[in-house]
């Protein structure tokens, strides 16, 4: 079973800062990343989301750098196509016997790539790690996101946690007859898994109806919160720090490393 | 099959947001509408959110990563339709992008395409075709999931060629993703499709 | 007078199955403590379903103060409003993503303004002992908690009939007495509560009333006592006598002890025993003090003072805000549940105690001790602790 | 002698919470019924997982048979076929479509031939009194229904020790003593049985010894009269004692009842308090007779005459077989849980019983009247019914 993130969003160090600032810190990261023309920029994203998650926010280093293994083997395989498949520049290494050839245009963009999505990802894991969904669901009502998707997400994500420990349950108790010993009883026992999730999914489904029901259900979800104060400092620092990068971002845009 | 967090450039990754657009403001408006006329649709649709959700966040045996199930939200093409199936997609690879950093936040529209909408439309057509034409029940499940999970996994390597045609262009460049991916890609479609029908055949017996 | 809840000979059938209640009558009398008891399968959540209309008799009638269920949605929600259900699992009752969410789910349904929400919340989680849990997600609470969240979330909605459905099932018992607090500080409140329930101990201990089911029909209805001397009528419900009713009845049954109304509590059964052997509860010496104080009105430093000079020997709390109370002033607790029955016990050998409650359940306590003295002949009084006037005026107002 | 499990200053730490196992050593002696008794959330569960190697512990050590537990794949194979883990909620054990194929999943994970398997299943379903039920959907079962397939699911792999997470957890009475007395013919049979629960009174009736665990730790290791004795000890697990030991204890308190072993049953019970009144148990001018039966010897005949002569008037069974039999053979059932205890009360007043049960409970009812006897000073004993030799051979055999 994987690791939800949001567990630690619950408890991280930087649970009492607004939640917009860290979203809009994050959310900037990221384009500053992917817009980024020279490799530099997302580098220096990485490490500053890197630094804010491990210092100010107390996320465990261990799990952190098991985290951003779980992009590696789609990163690996679709950087190496890139890798082969861009030509221009000088040739770096040739395969011998096949027509294949790594060149420094092709090893620039590589690199790029392996920058942005390594800045992207870390952002991304910043406001997953410190930033409790259910406080992201009231900045999108705040934004008029229509009613209904957020009433969606909302009900979807409780159920989430419903099924996810179901599943987990059923799971040990199919280890525990040792299920999922050689390849093909994995395959049925992952069957029987998912069908009796699906059929306890629909159980559940008809039980909130009823308890909806039960509680007047008018189309309704929620309460405006209260929203968490803005300290003009921490505000202060994001600007300065966000404008940094996106200058570094401009005044490295040519630069390339080979 | 999840494009991970900055890895697809400009203007790739907002084009794609622009052509799955269409699909989700049509699919809330349903959605709206369908809520107002049914109170208990919400519910139900969240559960059928959350059941993908866990569906994917589960290990397939013998592979390592997670895979995206885009049979999951054809279940829900099937019941609803094709455009509330990507308002289900999106918050499903939302929450995919936040929990368990499957997928990301710039390439979301890419993935809701692939995975949201391409998958679960080709998991529709074909389980309609497969129940008119009076084909065995099993093997036009199986089909449907292996053949959604083959799309995603082709419109995937049609998204990336077409950011990096590099220098052979885009046939070129999809003819190479499509194949390195293949090596993962093809056997988990068709172990899918074989869990997929399992499933399918589990509840039959109830 | 006309009961605020009736059903009148109900029947029900679910599609494909046997039937689930064949022909049930029962009367829920305002402010009444009633348990519905009856193994599992025996109709009791049948039955419970169809009084806030979540299902439709087949056949019969239920009343609501006199006047027959409407089945329109207005009516619907109208009766739901007033008739609070809890349900057995609190995982299928809570909704929402975080506790506050979720008990402002149905006053926010009910179309209540912003702040009256926010209001209604606040003094619902005030309630059951939660403040400060507003922003959790409902998946990170203990088993205990979770229950409270979901009948926080009834309490918003100020329903004056509160339904239950296995309010302690699954609990572990610490959790299940504040459960059972809770309820007895509902119905000290004024308001209906009924429960239904397989806990014979349980329903022996809190109801007033109780309604025996099984296989879709009322097999006996009358005061606990009574139902659970009853061997047969319990064995044909496949249910078991409380241990302690037993034990009586087995005491009875060889002329060891005197046939009277059976003993409810250790205390109770302790003093029958030695009248038993005596002849009457022995003479003692002197009896202990009982002090009673309302957190909602006694200022810590009068508790403190209390506790620190050696005045008590025992302290116990009923109550969630009493508990929390006595947590925010360090006050250590001998006593959790069973508060009142202990404190007596230990007057009775000579040692001083205190009970820390709030609101109704002041008095409770005093009509207790005063019961107590009556029959048992001895003096017996509850001290009330310096009320310092004014203190604190609090906002719960709106649930006592 | 080495235990036959044994964990030694185990910890665990899930991720991102508090520490589950602070440092737990515990010893289980083969044939022993354990019950590991404290709150939610003490880590009963926890410490479940750990003996069949579901959770591997972060320092300490476990073993089994004397031996450190191996976390290889082939060693946790042979390991959970030996100890075999029954879920509190059957919900999410039994998950196949039929009755029958669940019961089948381990037996043919273990790779056993087909017939094997269905000689397994058929095993299992009949030790739980299930037979008949192979092709219906688990779904459709009732709670106890469930749980006992759950069981079956767990018997058909033949594991030595059983362990029982919570096992009455959410059934009613009828359905708690039904798994109570299997659990009981289990550990009969030689099977060594373990159970974690909240639920004081069952721990304090079944077990013979108690493991107290709060917040991680062992509070207290040892019989059951002890620890539940110890009203300090309860109160920091958070439990209360049983309804009788309070009695008692209460009684010890004021000096009514003399200090001793304290009484386990309603039976005990009144012997003391009529001692405590009269000197000693009273003499009875005769007593009556209790006859014994074994389901799987005696011939239907045999018992229909001797109910249908009036020779006995109560009659009661002990187990799902003897259960079983008794339909069979149209023979109500007066008692169906306390069995020994009551019969032996009505052989106090005179009155002919009649108890029917199976295999090794046989001679543990014979135990428990020997010792009663011996107790009490008074002849009683357990007559045996007419056991026609060689009457229908029995194939759960497997199970003994």
């Amino acid at each position: 079973m994987h690791n939800i993130l949001e567990e630690f969003a619950r408890t991280n160090r930087l649970r009492e800062v607004s939640p917009a600032l860290k979203l809009f810190i994050g959310l900037a990261s990221i384009l500053v990343s992917v817009s980024s023309p020279g490799p530099v920029a997302p580098l220096l994203v990485a490490a500053a989301m890197s630094a804010a998650v491990l210092v100010l926010a107390k996320i465990p280093a261990r799990f952190y750098a098991r985290l951003l293994l779980i992009p590696a083997s789609f990163a690996v395989m679709s950087i190496a196509v890139i890798l082969f498949i861009t030509g221009g520049g000088a040739v770096l290494v040739e395969v011998p016997g096949l027509p294949l050839a790594i060149t420094a245009d092709g090893a620039n963009l590589a690199l790029l790539l392996l920058a942005r999505v390594f800045g992207g990802m870390c952002s991304l894991y910043f406001i997953a790690l410190t930033t409790p969904t259910t406080e992201i669901f009231e900045i999108l009502r705040r934004l008029r996101v229509p009613t209904v998707l957020i009433d969606l997400a909302m009900l979807t994500y409780r159920f989430i946690f419903i099924l996810i420990e179901e599943a987990g349950q059923i799971y040990r108790s199919q280890v525990m007859r040792l299920g999922y010993s050689r390849f093909r009883e994995s395959v049925q026992s992952f069957g029987m898994l998912a069908g009796a999730l699906f059929i306890r999914t629909w159980e559940s489904g008809e039980a909130l109806v009823l308890a909806m029901d039960a509680r007047c259900y008018d189309g309704k979800l929620g309460i405006p919160g209260k929203t968490r104060p803005l300290s003009l400092s921490a505000l202060a620092a994001a600007l300065l720090y966000i404008g940094a990068i996106f200058g570094i971002s401009l005044s490295t845009g040519g630069l390339v490393l080979l | 099959m999840h494009i991970m967090e900055g890895f697809l450039p400009s203007p790739w990754w907002q084009i794609w947001f622009i052509v799955s657009l269409p699909f989700i403001v049509i699919g809330l408006y349903q959605l709206n509408k369908l809520v107002r006329e049914k109170r208990e649709a919400l519910p139900l649709l969240a559960v059928a959110g959350a059941f993908v959700f866990v569906l994917s966040s589960l290990k397939l045996p013998s592979f390592n990563g997670s895979c995206s199930h885009p049979t999951g939200t054809g279940l829900g093409g099937i019941l609803f339709g094709p455009c509330i199936a990507a308002v289900l997609g999106l918050i499903v690879l939302v929450f995919q992008a936040v929990f368990l950093a499957h997928g990301g936040i710039t390439t979301l529209g890419a993935n809701v395409f692939s995975m949201g909408i391409a998958g679960p439309l080709v998991a529709y057509l074909i389980y309609k075709a497969g129940t008119r034409a009076g084909a065995n029940t099993y093997a036009t499940v199986f089909l449907a999931a292996a053949l959604a999970d083959l799309t995603t996994y082709v419109v995937t390597s049609v998204q990336l060629a077409l950011a990096f045609p590099g220098s052979v262009g885009f046939f070129g460049a999809f003819t190479a993703f499509a194949a390195i991916f293949a090596v993962t890609q093809v056997p988990l479609a068709i172990i899918e499709g074989a869990i997929i029908a399992l499933v399918f055949k589990y509840i039959v017996q109830l | 007078m006309t009961p605020l809840l009736e059903t009148d000979n109900v029947t029900y059938t679910y599609p494909n199955g046997p039937a689930a209640l064949a022909g049930v009558s029962v009367r829920i009398e305002a402010g009444s403590k009633t348990a519905i008891v009856g193994p599992n399968g025996a109709g009791k959540s049948t039955l419970l379903l169809m009084l806030n209309g979540m299902l439709r008799p087949e056949s019969g009638e239920i009343r609501f103060s006199g006047r027959p269920l409407a089945y329109d949605n207005r009516s619907l929600r109208e009766l739901r409003r007033r008739v609070g259900f809890v349900f057995q699992n609190p995982d299928v009752q809570i909704i929402a993503p975080t506790v506050e969410a979720d008990v402002a789910f149905g006053p926010v349904n009910l179309g209540h303004p912003p702040d009256a929400v926010r209001q209604a919340v606040h003094d619902a989680l005030g309630y059951v002992g939660l403040r400060g849990y507003e922003k959790r997600p409902p998946h990170r609470l203990s088993g205990g908690e979770k229950k409270r969240v979901a009948i926080a979330g009834i309490l918003a909605m100020e329903p004056s009939v509160l339904v239950f459905d296995e309010p302690t099932n699954t609990l572990d018992p610490a959790s299940s007495e504040e459960v059972m607090e809770l309820l007895d500080e509902l119905a000290s409140g004024g308001r209906t509560v009924l429960v239904s329930t397989h806990d014979v101990e349980l329903a022996y201990r809190w109801a007033d009333s109780i309604v025996l089911m099984e296989q879709g029909s009322v097999l006996a209805r009358g005061p606990p006592e009574e139902i659970f001397s009853d061997h047969g009528l319990l064995a044909s419900a496949r249910l078991k006598p409380p241990a302690l009713l037993d034990l009586y009845n087995e005491l009875n049954l060889r002329g060891v002890i005197d046939r009277d109304v059976p003993p409810k509590s250790v205390l109770e059964f302790t003093d029958r025993i030695e009248r038993a052997m005596h002849g009457r509860a022995p003479a003692r010496s002197e009896t202990g003090r009982i002090y009673l104080c309302d957190a909602d009105l006694t200022g810590g430093d009068d508790l403190r003072r209390l506790v620190e000079q050696g005045a008590v020997d025992h302290v116990g709390a009923m109550g969630t805000r009493a508990k929390e109370f006595a947590g925010r002033e360090r006050v250590l607790l001998d006593y959790t549940y069973g508060v009142i029955d202990k404190c007596i016990l230990k007057a009775l050998i000579g040692e001083n105690s205190l009970i820390i409650t709030t609101g109704g359940m002041v008095e409770h306590v005093r009509r207790r001790i005063g019961e107590y003295s009556a029959e048992s002949g001895l003096t017996l009084a509850a001290t009330p602790v310096g009320e310092t006037a004014g203190h604190r005026p609090r906002r719960e107002g709106a649930f006592e």
